[in-house]
């Protein structure tokens, strides 16, 4: 069992629950986030004075999976999310040891889907 | 003797009147005349009206922002703001010399910078001109709801010059400024068609040429929902319109002496409770339509309602009004239904508020409107035949088509020079950080994925 | 010759002094008489202070919605427009007719929608509804803040209907209609009992009928907070009641000539110095009991101050009003503790506001009032002794039984047919969606683990 | 025969005439006078004005919340309130005797408690009194936003009690009640001295004692954006100021009747142009010099206007509003910026739009003023010379320098007893929870790391 | 040490703060987010307009203990958290490295607590 | 390949930034939380009744990094966070297993930084 999690853009939400679907992927944890990587952000003025703006506002995505959904909602992801341009965002695949659904008591692997 | 004493009697009589409105002048002052007083609650009242009205900016303003997205707060409140400041400006300068003037039919040419300016109104020019300034104000802040989300600032800015300098004026100066529309006997009281329907109509024009929001429609077509981020705002604004109507209606009357005593008492509560059915009614319909009751649709309700009876405000029954704001109110619940049919994204209802209400509550005078209220004819269901709704709906037609096509015209002129709407980056990120570089709620976690 | 010119020169006067009135109406109208004048000013001010009475709906939506959680917004502020709307409707219909209408001590019964209608007022008919009105609506709205985040939306409806067409009417015929308490020389000037006791008592009557919110008292009984989610909404709220009641109360004479010139400037610092003192007050009371200055109590002290003044704004002095005011924020502070005791379940303190502080300013009229300002007796401190003490409890205790008694027996019914309260999981969940369909505060992350 | 038929018919006259202002005096009330009906208009305006300026304290609650951070909100509200509740209690106690009371050249000393206090106006002096008071409470609550989101609610509060019973009325004795200034023949129509560069420069020493907030400036001095945290909510707040302008300037004719007919519409239209040029003044200086139209510029510009004209608002060509608006809005950009170079944080931009303006707007009096319009002797651009810009400028001093010196000691006093400034530790972590232990929004998410 | 992750209905954060304070567990950080699983949201129309809601509010715990105390804290978190109705959430528990108390510096285990 | 966690005060953002700056540490994602640990919140009343506030505000950062930044980052955090005082916070390290940078397609290390 692996929990990914993936900040991407925030206007590319849509399309990644979209592609997420049509891989059968439909359990999902969406969250507001603010981040900095490549993208290094934008200064402004706000009455004058100076404003740094170098925390973004991103979408952060935790999924949790078995390990056979892994490479497809990496690629889910990917597909959803990528425009090619700087701040398309990065995802990473933690190991997750034990998953329980809390209404089932369900364990394990069954717990994820 | 006698004839001496009452010549005394007489004299005496005249004198003591004078003392007597002499009494508080005892510093030279001339002691005020009948004249004088009839003259000054008629400015007071004039004047308090017209703060009212300037007032419905600040409604405008919270109604647009509350249903439009937290991305784009900051840009659709500049937006409502220098459209007054513009309007109020090109107003001053030119707007009231073409809607006022001397001039033909068709247009005024006279007063420009009010400077000699034709007065028609009983009270001072200068009071007479604010009246008349938040009324062109209200006309061209209307557009911005239509156009919100999507539209270049810069672009909004130079569309605010014409509408309040030339747009506004001649259809003005057509009905109350003594055009032809005025010599037909067209009758808008405080302007459903001069006012909303020709703010409407070029919002119309306006989301047409805009295209929808990114988003809008699915890509089988079917509209989806773009929710208004902040309904308190909203209310609060539809509460300051409902407020500042109160002075759109009963001020136009531009007096409150003789028989402007009655007739503002009439048009103050024909406006109360077209507005109240207008928003019970709303409610109802999409209540029943749609399974709940939606809110937003409520308060497009009321100012259906209101916007309804603006033109028969003062020529027909409370009982007429009721039946007006009904209407109004469920007409407004189909025209957003309509414009979803027909992919016109108008984030906020300002079309079928304005428009479509503006041409409801102008017809409406023709069906209720009655002689005996100061309406040159009686309406349809008071034994006037068709006369005045013909009458009417000739200036609908009128009014709509110079808007339509004069800001066709007006809007593909700026879309060439600079471009009507943002990038779709622009838009997504939203206007408020790339058009003015500042956020709307800077402490608050806000989503911009939609 | 000396008769014959003084004679000449009387007519001169009396004709000079009519062209003076003449002087702008040239246009065939009549001139002006005083008369005219005069009325024209008393229905402007009417108007006015009725469109200010009118913008106090949206201070009540704005505390309301301000004071309770983000997850009920648009319910709340739903209930805050449909009730004005319903009641405009049915006072028209219904509801002036059975105050102000022919009838017997107890109520009237000519004049429904208008048709025929009496008018006691000095002002035209439409003028003296409208002012009528906006007191009808406040008196129905001030019910759901008490009852806010639980009850249905289609029970409050309902609810609106009842209390607009008879239960606050009757009130009205009874003290402002020519009932029987106005004949016992009871004195209620503005409505701290007419409106704001009679509101508070039915809040009292819904809250308890309903229950406290699910998580209002722990498990042990002790109250837990349930903190408003925008207090500077609700902080607008405040600030847009105190200038509508400036309408409320100043309003309340009806007239602005004559004797009214004096009282209405009179009223007018009372209220302000209430609201003032009631503010500071409750301040200082919160602040001494629990430490710190809670904001929600400084704004409820506002209101208990106006609500304190609103019975006796026209026969107190301006010290009798500050005491009356500060004495007003420290029953709040006092009333809601109270509440509480009680698991009396009062989002907004709705009950102490209105209810207590209602009544005791209507006492209050009994204890400061004083003759030369027009009160049947003078007052308690006045040397009046307890007479018109004694006929202010008879009101107080006569409504409140009648609003308590008449509204247990329509919400027992209202609850029998469609029921009170919304589902646990509707509550947990928000009303907004489940009753709505929408969120307040789309674009906002909110917590709604409260 | 014709002389005594003539006499009759003069006779005739005047008895019609009184008859006629008897019609609808049937019931025992003596008929009103033409002078009473003045009189109630004149009431009726200064009243209706006084609510308006009222008005404004929600308008300064919600631009000085909306400008500041989330964390603070509680406070800030809780101040505007409380200034107002004081400042009112005080004014009535001890400032309008020191205002307008009988005294010398420097201070009035008759009057406390409104008791046989003098009335120099035509309308009741409970009426004048508000309007007086809504002024008090105006130059009180500028301060606030200038010492936002550092300073204790307690010291806030003392130096409320202070500037409302001393210090205001003090500069209002000398300009308005009859001292030295006014003798002088300097004029200050609606205030732009008395009230706001009075607010202003007690801003100034204020935010200098304060020092900035934490964060403000770099270490390497630069100045740092910390933003408003709800721009909509500035915005609602700005209009409500304007809206509320149309009582502070116009109603400062303190009548409508006669000559003041015609000024309170002169006054309102260059209050008007005045707002609209300071507006889009500013939006343009602020975009060209630094790329884009920041909106808190165009409200910090609309309300640089009206305090601009606030001084010459009655004795200057609606054309010559707009320049003095104009140059307004420029100035408060120039003024914000100047402000972050000397390192004085002014977060809600208090000093640049009451200060700096106020004295703009007091010395274009002596620019585009005119005799024409009562002013004691015509401006420089009227071939006056620069006598009246002397006494303007004389009159901008002395009050500023008072101003300056009697609150830099009553600050210096109040830092010792109770002191000025929070903790850092209260400040980072927001006065709300520890000045009064509650959240302005509850169910939000609200960043709290700046 | 471990990083125990969970998605749980919002009104019964309380109850599950309560469950592990008697399970002795004090230390956690708590978000606000959206989500999707079985239940899979609602749909609702906004002005006539088709509203999907298929990311429902959820409550995020997170919760770093020691290893004795995970299975106390699922226990408590199931405890607080189930109602048996569809949308009660689930859980997962990630390894832990590495732990470092900033205040005091304190490393591993002695950090959780 | 690690995820660092870690909960700070939230007036100490701008510091930890400039620390992680310093040691050429340019990528992180920020969330706002609330959390409680040892320090234990305050009570208030509001209108008179108890509000125990035992859920505090703090940020939460999020910072992958490669094996090699785990201790210039820890580092950092902790002199820019540290006050010496309670509610300083603590921080995770996380085992991350795969990361992918969306735009590029980058896998593993490379996608970190
Ligand atoms: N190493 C990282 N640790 C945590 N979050 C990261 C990391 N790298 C990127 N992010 C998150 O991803 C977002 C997008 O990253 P960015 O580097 O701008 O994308 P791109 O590589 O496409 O330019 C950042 O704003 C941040 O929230
Ligand atoms: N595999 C998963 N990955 C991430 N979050 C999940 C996952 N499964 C469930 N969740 C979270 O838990 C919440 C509740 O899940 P749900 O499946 O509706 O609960 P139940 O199993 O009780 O029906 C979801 O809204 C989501 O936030
Ligand atoms: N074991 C933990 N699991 C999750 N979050 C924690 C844990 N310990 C601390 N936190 C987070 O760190 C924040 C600060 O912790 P705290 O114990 O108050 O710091 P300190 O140790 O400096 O007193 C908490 O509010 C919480 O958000």
């Amino acid at each position: 069992m692996k929990l990914i999690i993936a900040y991407i853009k925030p206007e590319r939400l849509n399309d990644v629950k979209q592609a997420l679907y049509e891989a059968q992927i439909y359990n999902m944890s969406v969250t507001n986030i603010v981040g900095s990587g490549r993208q290094r952000g934008y200064s402004e003025t706000y009455r004058g004075a100076a404003m740094e703006v170098n925390l973004l506002k991103k979408v952060r995505l935790e999924i949790g999976v078995n390990d056979n959904f892994v490479q497809p909602a990496i690629d889910a992801i990917t597909k959803g999310a990528r425009t090619g341009q700087i701040g398309d965002g990065v995802l990473f695949v933690l190991p997750v040891e034990q998953a329980l659904r809390i209404r089932t008591g369900e364990l394990g692997p069954p717990a994820m889907g | 003797m006698s004839k001496r004493l009452t010549a005394w009697g007489a004299t005496l009589v005249g004198l003591l009147l004078m003392l007597a409105t002499n009494a508080l002048a005892d510093d030279a002052k001339p002691a005020p005349t009948v004249t004088d007083v009839a003259t000054a609650i008629d400015t007071v009242w004039v004047l308090v009206t017209a703060f009212l009205v300037f007032f419905m900016q600040a409604g405008f303003a919270c109604v647009e922002a509350g249903f439009t997205r937290a991305k784009n707060v900051c840009n659709i409140l500049a937006k409502n703001f220098i459209d007054f400041c513009v309007s109020s400006l090109m107003f001053f300068l030119i707007g009231y010399a073409i809607m006022f003037g001397d001039g033909n039919d068709y247009l005024g040419w006279t007063g420009f910078g009010l400077s000699e300016a034709k007065n028609p109104s009983g009270v001072p020019l200068y009071a007479y001109w604010l009246f008349q300034a938040v009324f062109a104000g209200t006309a061209a802040t209307i557009v911005s709801g239509a156009m919100a989300e999507r539209t270049r600032f810069i672009a909004y800015l130079l569309y605010t010059f014409v509408i309040s300098a030339i747009i506004y004026p001649v259809i003005g100066h057509w009905t109350w400024g003594g055009g032809w529309l005025s010599t037909m006997g067209f009758a808008d009281f405080a302007g459903s068609t001069v006012v909303h329907a020709t703010g409407g109509w070029i919002a119309l024009v306006g989301a047409l040429m805009l295209g929808p929001r990114i988003g809008k429609y699915g890509p089988d077509g079917k509209p989806k929902a773009i929710t208004g981020h902040n309904i308190p705002l909203a209310s609060v604004g539809v509460m300051i319109l409902w407020f500042g109507w109160f002075g759109f209606n009963p001020g136009s009357t531009l007096g409150a002496v003789g028989s402007n005593t009655e007739a503002i008492g009439l048009i103050a509560i024909n406006t109360n409770l077209a507005a109240a059915a207008g928003g019970l009614f709303a409610t109802i319909a999409v209540w029943m339509i749609y399974g709940k009751p939606d809110v937003s649709m409520l308060f497009n309700g009321v100012l259906a309602g209101l916007v309804a009876i603006t033109a028969p405000c003062a020529y027909v029954s409370p009982s007429a009004a009721i039946v007006i704001g009904a209407i109004g109110g469920v007409l407004v619940v189909l025209g957003v239904m309509l414009l979803d049919k027909l992919h016109i994204d108008d984030p906020v209802g300002a079309v079928p508020v304005h428009c479509l209400n503006g041409i409801w509550g102008t017809l409406a005078v023709g069906i209720w409107g009655q002689k005996a209220l100061g309406l040159a004819n009686d309406g349809l269901l008071h034994g006037g035949g068709l006369g005045q709704l013909g009458v009417q709906a000739l200036g609908v037609i009128a009014c709509g088509a110079y808007a339509v096509i004069s800001m066709a015209i007006i809007f593909s002129i700026i879309k060439a020079i600079v471009g009507l709407r943002v990038t779709p980056e622009e838009e997504l990120r939203g206007l408020d950080i790339d058009e003015h570089g500042m956020e709307g709620y800077a402490d608050f976690q806000i989503f911009t994925t939609r």
